[in-house]
């Protein structure tokens, strides 16, 4: 991208020196980084936040090197492409295919010949034939490892005009053909008709105030940060609340079969150990935690929360877990984090299942497949329950648990757990002689209607939502059917 | 007979004549702009054009008060407009005038009478001449002479306020305003017929 | 900045004023007709207030009850606005013949 | 003419100053509370990224208000400088210190409202559209404490001159004889400079609100401009509470630049501690308790004032 | 100082970071902008219509009140001036004013005109 000026070469060895040393200043400077997480590529994309040289950006448009961690499903392809177009040049896409490191305590390289094996083999393979087709210049790395190295090295060659821009995928058409219609070659048409500049205006529409004034019908994408990825929801706004909600479909269903990375998946066939089935969870609330504080403005809270549950391993629970005690009794000291969720999502006790677990146990319901199981009940295990329902509530919950697993994880020893078909997943209870998923994400439009968007997203934050599971959980329910 | 700042006459009429031509610029622009939003931050230039010529004229408080005033009361307009135009944003340029004849004739001719009276008209020459204690000045008027002024501005404001929320308002205290309340009943004793009942559409 | 010209340019924001309040149809915008209306107004007060009132309070007091009654005017005016679309989903004068119960 | 060369000259380093004070305190107060190791990294990581979004394609959306867009960062620049020129930094060194000078402030505060509402609305994208009326709403409940507040601090000096207000707090400060006063006008400040926990219109939930559009000089001008906004509030505070340029030993700048720095310190601490608020709850809390409180501190600053004389 | 010189100043800060702002875009080579970088953020899906549409303010009431009550400011500022000369006489007036004022917002709470309608 050299800076061709059109008024002589020695003006243009000037600038292009001038540019060359803003280049080297910029280049030192943190990486924009935006985060798109597919299949199995969640962890990765939020692990790249505790790295002190990426510097993750809500918007593609503050971003230059656009991370796609995991495998793109043909439901997520269309929303990657746009939202790379939208990047400002200049820009560079980087693909991360291993679909993240595997969980620390778990054999690293799965069975060789073993259908995960295969399948990750396969994911691989799509993932590369995408890449070829779509984003022929984007960097490819196999290791979560290599990723700040690789997007510092992209980021470096960008500003220094080393790398050119990659050129926008779509054509370069507008939505709707507009140029020259109309009375004033606009798109428009009397009032509020036609396309003005290739989009339609807004229709008006009913409201619990008596104003009939306009809706805006969204889905909000795949890929918004504040939500989880792949979560696709149909909204429509009427001012800032949200006047009708729904789930859009899970984008990961039918790409993805049983984990073997997932203890509580391989829990389900055979007994899995109980420190391994208790650190698992803990690291999953830890996650949403900081997911959470995230949500809520707290980008130097949440890092704290992720390198907390990052850095568990079996080995330092005991610190880890006094560090959290000091970390949680300090955020529920906090009031404004109390007067932020305290009456946000509210859910009344008819409305949650048994199989949703810290989400039913916030309301009150004391639904939790460990307490049917002797292991844990020798381990003297007894469900935390909460009873007021809403945000603040499953907050307190999934700290709870997180703190009361590390107990059970110092208790248990090399106690086996499982093995039953039914086991207690981080985020409900799974059984498999059920022949469909009732999961969390089933409340999340009646939890949103109505409420004004800031509302709406902390309820939707609150619910530790994780399509990938539910995906994979339907598909391995569907194949023991 | 010109004014001009302590040292610098010529410096206050630049001032003055942009100001002043910004203003009415401005003012003409908020009737020609499209986008509702524009039109109302083109009238709070015009209100910034007018609060300079003010704060020239010595008359810095209240320059500056209009100047605060009106930031709230233009971004509110601006709000209500978009709330309630059919093309909030001129996205579909149209002119929602009529009777534009009229319009232009009334207008010109405020100009030029209002304009005729200034300039031909006699007014007392008699220059402010100490500007420091002006605002003190406004403070003992307040308080002293026009204190019903301050007063009455007072409850017409509470009158004001009550006013346009009962107005507004939707949901008042008792909930929706046209929910559940039923209609006074003609006959004291007969029973009422609440709108939408099966007995109300025979009626009507 | 005499006291001839500043009237004059007042009577140019009271013209548009008058302009805009007679010729716009929808209500908000009349609205604005008026406040334009009102900042002439208060132009002439305070140029008046400075050249030819010695710099007298009740000069600036006039200036602030003009405030006051913008403020108020703008106050009800929206207040009817909404009503009145509340019921009749009008925003023009065109559709909104009488003020009917 | 000098002296207003002279001023501009002082405002000029103060905003500069700053605003770079403002990003090294973001960065550092960020790796503290995040757990980091602290590095020289914090003082060159804000120029640095300065640099890298000089670099950036400005973007644009299908069909955005352009200019309005353009003008929206440099209006709340120019307002935080119009709010800080509006503070003498020194004895010395008054720029447009005239008589009313806290009405000047209360006013570029106002039309804050203005450049975010517009830089919120020109990007014709839901997001930042949402965000802009956001802050509309924040802007109308705070306008009122912040100039009770300050009305508070102008009673014993008997003058709406900043000037007057730092000479009145000789011999005892604001901050001690007005004990509501502080806290409010930090909690209004806050949200009409919005940072903190009241950072609405720029909110994660609405990934990065009225800036979710903006890149490269753009949103460089709109974090430079909103910067400004926070030291100008800062200085304010500084001024009208903790006695401006009054103290013993050293000279006057130097005490009015320590407090100016203990107030953002403070403002940029919460923004790291503190959960972002709900708007609907916090504007019924502006109306129903900040006024009241507000008013209870004028009238008994007022009957303090009386008391003394 | 003269006020004016404020003015002056507020007027040259925006003009000059507007053409710095203007310069520096600029300055990086521009191509016209494609149609898929326009798209407006929404987290991946292209939006159904513009987003300029009859935004329903939730706190139009609110905003009624504050026009109100705005005025309250422009009678406070002159009266903290001479409120030390005028003595108790100052306080008392004001205080009725300010009740007064008060009575609008606590009718305002209690018709819950300061929620979202």
């Amino acid at each position: 991208m050299g800076v061709t000026s059109h008024r002589g070469a020695g003006r243009g060895a000037v600038r292009d020196e001038l540019r060359r040393a803003v280049g080297k200043i910029a280049a030192g400077s943190a990486v924009p980084v935006f985060p798109m997480a597919g299949v199995g590529g969640r962890d990765a994309a939020r692990r790249i936040r505790l790295s002190r040289r990426l510097e993750v950006v809500s918007s593609p448009r503050a971003a230059n090197v656009l991370l796609i961690a995991g495998e793109i499903t043909p439901r997520l392809l269309r929303p990657a492409i746009r939202i790379h177009d939208q990047a400002s040049p200049p820009r560079a896409t980087l693909f991360l295919i291993a679909g993240g490191a595997p969980e620390p305590d778990v054999p690293s390289k799965p069975e060789a010949g073993s259908n995960t094996e295969v399948a990750a083999v396969e994911s691989a393979l799509r993932t590369h034939a995408i890449r070829d087709r779509f984003f022929p210049f984007a960097g490819l790395v196999h290791q979560e490892s290599e990723v700040e190295a690789a997007s510092r090295a992209l980021h470096r060659d960008l500003v220094l005009a080393e790398r050119a821009t990659e050129p926008a995928i779509q054509p370069d058409r507008p939505p709707l053909p507009w140029r020259g219609r109309g009375p004033y070659g606009h798109g428009g048409k009397g009032m509020t008709g036609g396309a003005p500049y290739g989009r339609p205006l807004p229709e008006r529409g009913n409201d619990r105030d008596g104003l009939q004034l306009d809706r805006l019908p969204l889905r909000i994408g795949p890929f918004f940060p504040p939500l989880v990825p792949g979560l696709l929801l149909d909204v429509e706004l009427h001012g800032d609340v949200v006047q009708a909600a729904e789930l859009g479909p899970n984008p990961f269903s039918g790409y993805v079969g049983a984990s073997a990375t997932c203890p509580f998946m391989r829990a389900l066939a055979s007994p899995v150990r109980i420190a391994d089935l208790e650190l698992s969870r803990a690291r999953s609330h830890l996650r949403w935690l900081s997911d959470a504080l995230h949500a809520l403005d707290l980008s130097a809270l949440s890092i704290r929360a992720l390198a907390l549950a990052e850095r568990l391993e079996a080995d330092n629970v005991p610190l880890i877990s006094a560090e959290l005690a000091r970390f949680s009794r300090r955020l529920e000291r906090s009031r404004t984090l109390t007067w932020a969720t305290r009456g946000v999502g509210h859910i009344r006790v008819d409305q949650v299942g048994d199989t949703h677990g810290p989400v039913a146990r916030a309301t009150g319901v004391e639904a939790d497949a460990r307490c049917d199981d002797i292991e844990y009940l020798a381990l003297g295990f007894r469900p935390i329950v909460h009873d007021d329902g809403d945000a603040w509530a499953r907050w307190r919950q999934r700290i709870g648990e997180a703190r009361q697993s590390l107990r059970l994880v110092t208790q248990a020893g090399d106690r086996r757990s499982g093995g039953a078909g039914i086991v207690e997943d981080p985020r409900g209870m799974i059984r498999l002689q059920t022949h469909t998923l009732d999961s969390t994400s089933q409340l999340l439009p009646e939890l949103v209607t109505g409420r004004e968007w800031g509302d709406a997203v902390l309820a939707a934050v609150s619910l530790d939502l994780d399509l990938e599971r539910d995906a994979r959980l339907t598909s391995v329910i569907e194949e023991g059917r | 007979m010109t004014i001009g700042t302590d040292h610098a006459p010529l410096f206050a009429d630049v001032l003055f004549w942009m100001l002043a031509v910004g203003s009415v610029l401005a003012g003409w622009r908020v009737f020609r702009a499209d986008s509702m939003v524009r039109a109302a931050y083109w009238l709070l230039a015009s209100f910034a054009g007018t609060a300079g010529i003010l704060l020239l004229l010595h008359a810095r408080f209240l320059g500056l008060i209009l100047l605060l005033m009106m930031a709230g009361e233009m971004t509110i307009m601006a709000a209500f407009m978009v709330m309630f135009m059919m093309n909030p944003a001129g996205l579909n340029p149209m002119n929602m005038v009529h009777q534009h004849r009229t319009a232009i004739i009334a207008g010109v001719g405020a100009f030029l009478g209002l304009a005729a009276v200034g300039v031909f008209g006699e007014f007392p020459a008699r220059p402010l001449l100490d500007a420091s204690q002006v605002t003190a000045d406004l403070g003992v008027e307040l308080l002293g002479d026009s204190m019903m002024v301050f007063e009455t501005a007072g409850v017409a404001l509470l009158a004001t306020m009550i006013g346009s929320i009962a107005l507004a308002a939707h949901r008042g205290r008792f909930g929706p305003a046209d929910e559940g309340s039923e209609p006074p009943a003609l006959v004291p004793e007969a029973e009422t017929v609440r709108p939408g009942d099966s007995r109300d559409e025979e009626q009507s | 900045m005499s006291l001839e010209i500043l009237l004059v340019v007042a009577a140019a924001l009271f013209g548009i004023g008058v302009y805009g309040a007679l010729s716009q149809q929808s209500f908000v915008m009349i609205m604005m007709g008026l406040e334009m209306m009102l900042n002439g107004a208060i132009l002439a007060g305070v140029s008046l207030w400075y050249f030819s009132a010695a710099g007298s309070p009740k000069g600036q007091l006039l200036a602030i009850v003009a405030m006051a009654v913008m403020a108020v005017e703008a106050a009800i005016g929206f207040a009817l606005v909404i009503n009145i679309y509340r019921v009749r989903k009008a925003d023009i004068t065109e559709k909104v013949k009488a003020l009917r119960g | 003419m000098t002296d207003v060369a002279a001023g501009v000259l002082a405002l000029g380093v103060a905003l500069f100053l700053g605003v770079y004070l403002v990003s090294v305190l973001d960065r550092f107060v960020s790796d503290l509370v995040a757990g980091h190791g602290l590095t020289a990294n914090v003082f060159w990581a804000g120029p640095r990224r300065a640099v890298l979004l000089l670099l950036q394609q400005p973007s644009r959306t299908e069909r955005p208000d352009a200019e309005a867009w353009a003008f929206a960062p440099a209006l709340l620049g120019a307002l935080g400088a119009l709010g800080l020129a509006t503070i003498p930094l020194a004895p010395e060194l008054p720029l447009a210190d005239n008589a009313d000078g806290i009405v000047l402030f209360g006013a570029a505060m106002a039309l804050v409202m203005v450049a975010v509402f517009l830089h919120g609305w020109s990007a014709n994208s839901v997001f930042p559209l949402i965000g802009a009326y956001r802050f509309v709403a924040l802007a109308l409940s705070y306008e009122m404490p912040l100039a009770l507040v300050l009305i508070s601090a102008a009673l014993p000096a008997e003058s709406l001159s900043v000037g007057e207000i730092i000479r009145s707090q000789t011999d005892v400060w604001n901050v001690i004889r007005q004990p509501l006063g502080l806290p409010i006008y930090m909690v209004t400040v806050a949200g009409l400079a919005f940072w903190g926990p009241l950072r609405l219109p720029d909110a994660a939930d609405l990934s990065g609100g009225t800036r979710a559009e903006v890149s490269g000089p753009a949103l460089a001008a709109w974090e430079v401009g909103r910067s400004m906004v926070l030291v100008a509030a800062a200085a304010m505070g500084a001024a009208a509470f903790l006695g401006g340029w009054l103290g013993p030993w050293l000279p006057g700048v130097v005490w009015m630049g320590l407090k100016t720095l203990v107030l953002l310190v403070l403002i940029v601490w919460s923004g790291h501690h503190l959960a972002r608020v709900r708007t609907e709850r916090f504007v019924v809390v502006a109306w129903v308790v900040l006024i009241p409180l507000a008013l209870i501190d004028v009238f008994l600053s007022g009957w303090l004032a009386l008391a003394a004389r | 100082m003269i006020t004016a010189g404020a003015l002056l100043m507020v007027v040259g800060t925006t003009t000059i970071a507007l053409l710095v702002l203007r310069w520096v875009g600029g300055a990086v080579r521009r191509e016209t902008i494609p149609e898929p970088q326009r798209l407006p953020f929404l987290g991946g899906n292209p939006p159904t219509t513009h987003a300029w549409s009859r935004y329903h303010i939730r706190y139009y009431a609110m905003a009624l009140l504050f026009l109100a009550f705005d005025m309250e400011m422009v009678f406070m500022y002159p009266w903290a001036v001479v409120f030390v000369r005028e003595g108790t006489v100052a306080l008392v007036e004001m205080l009725m004013f300010i009740v007064i004022l008060l009575l609008g917002i606590l009718y305002a709470w209690r018709e819950g005109a300061l929620e979202w309608a």
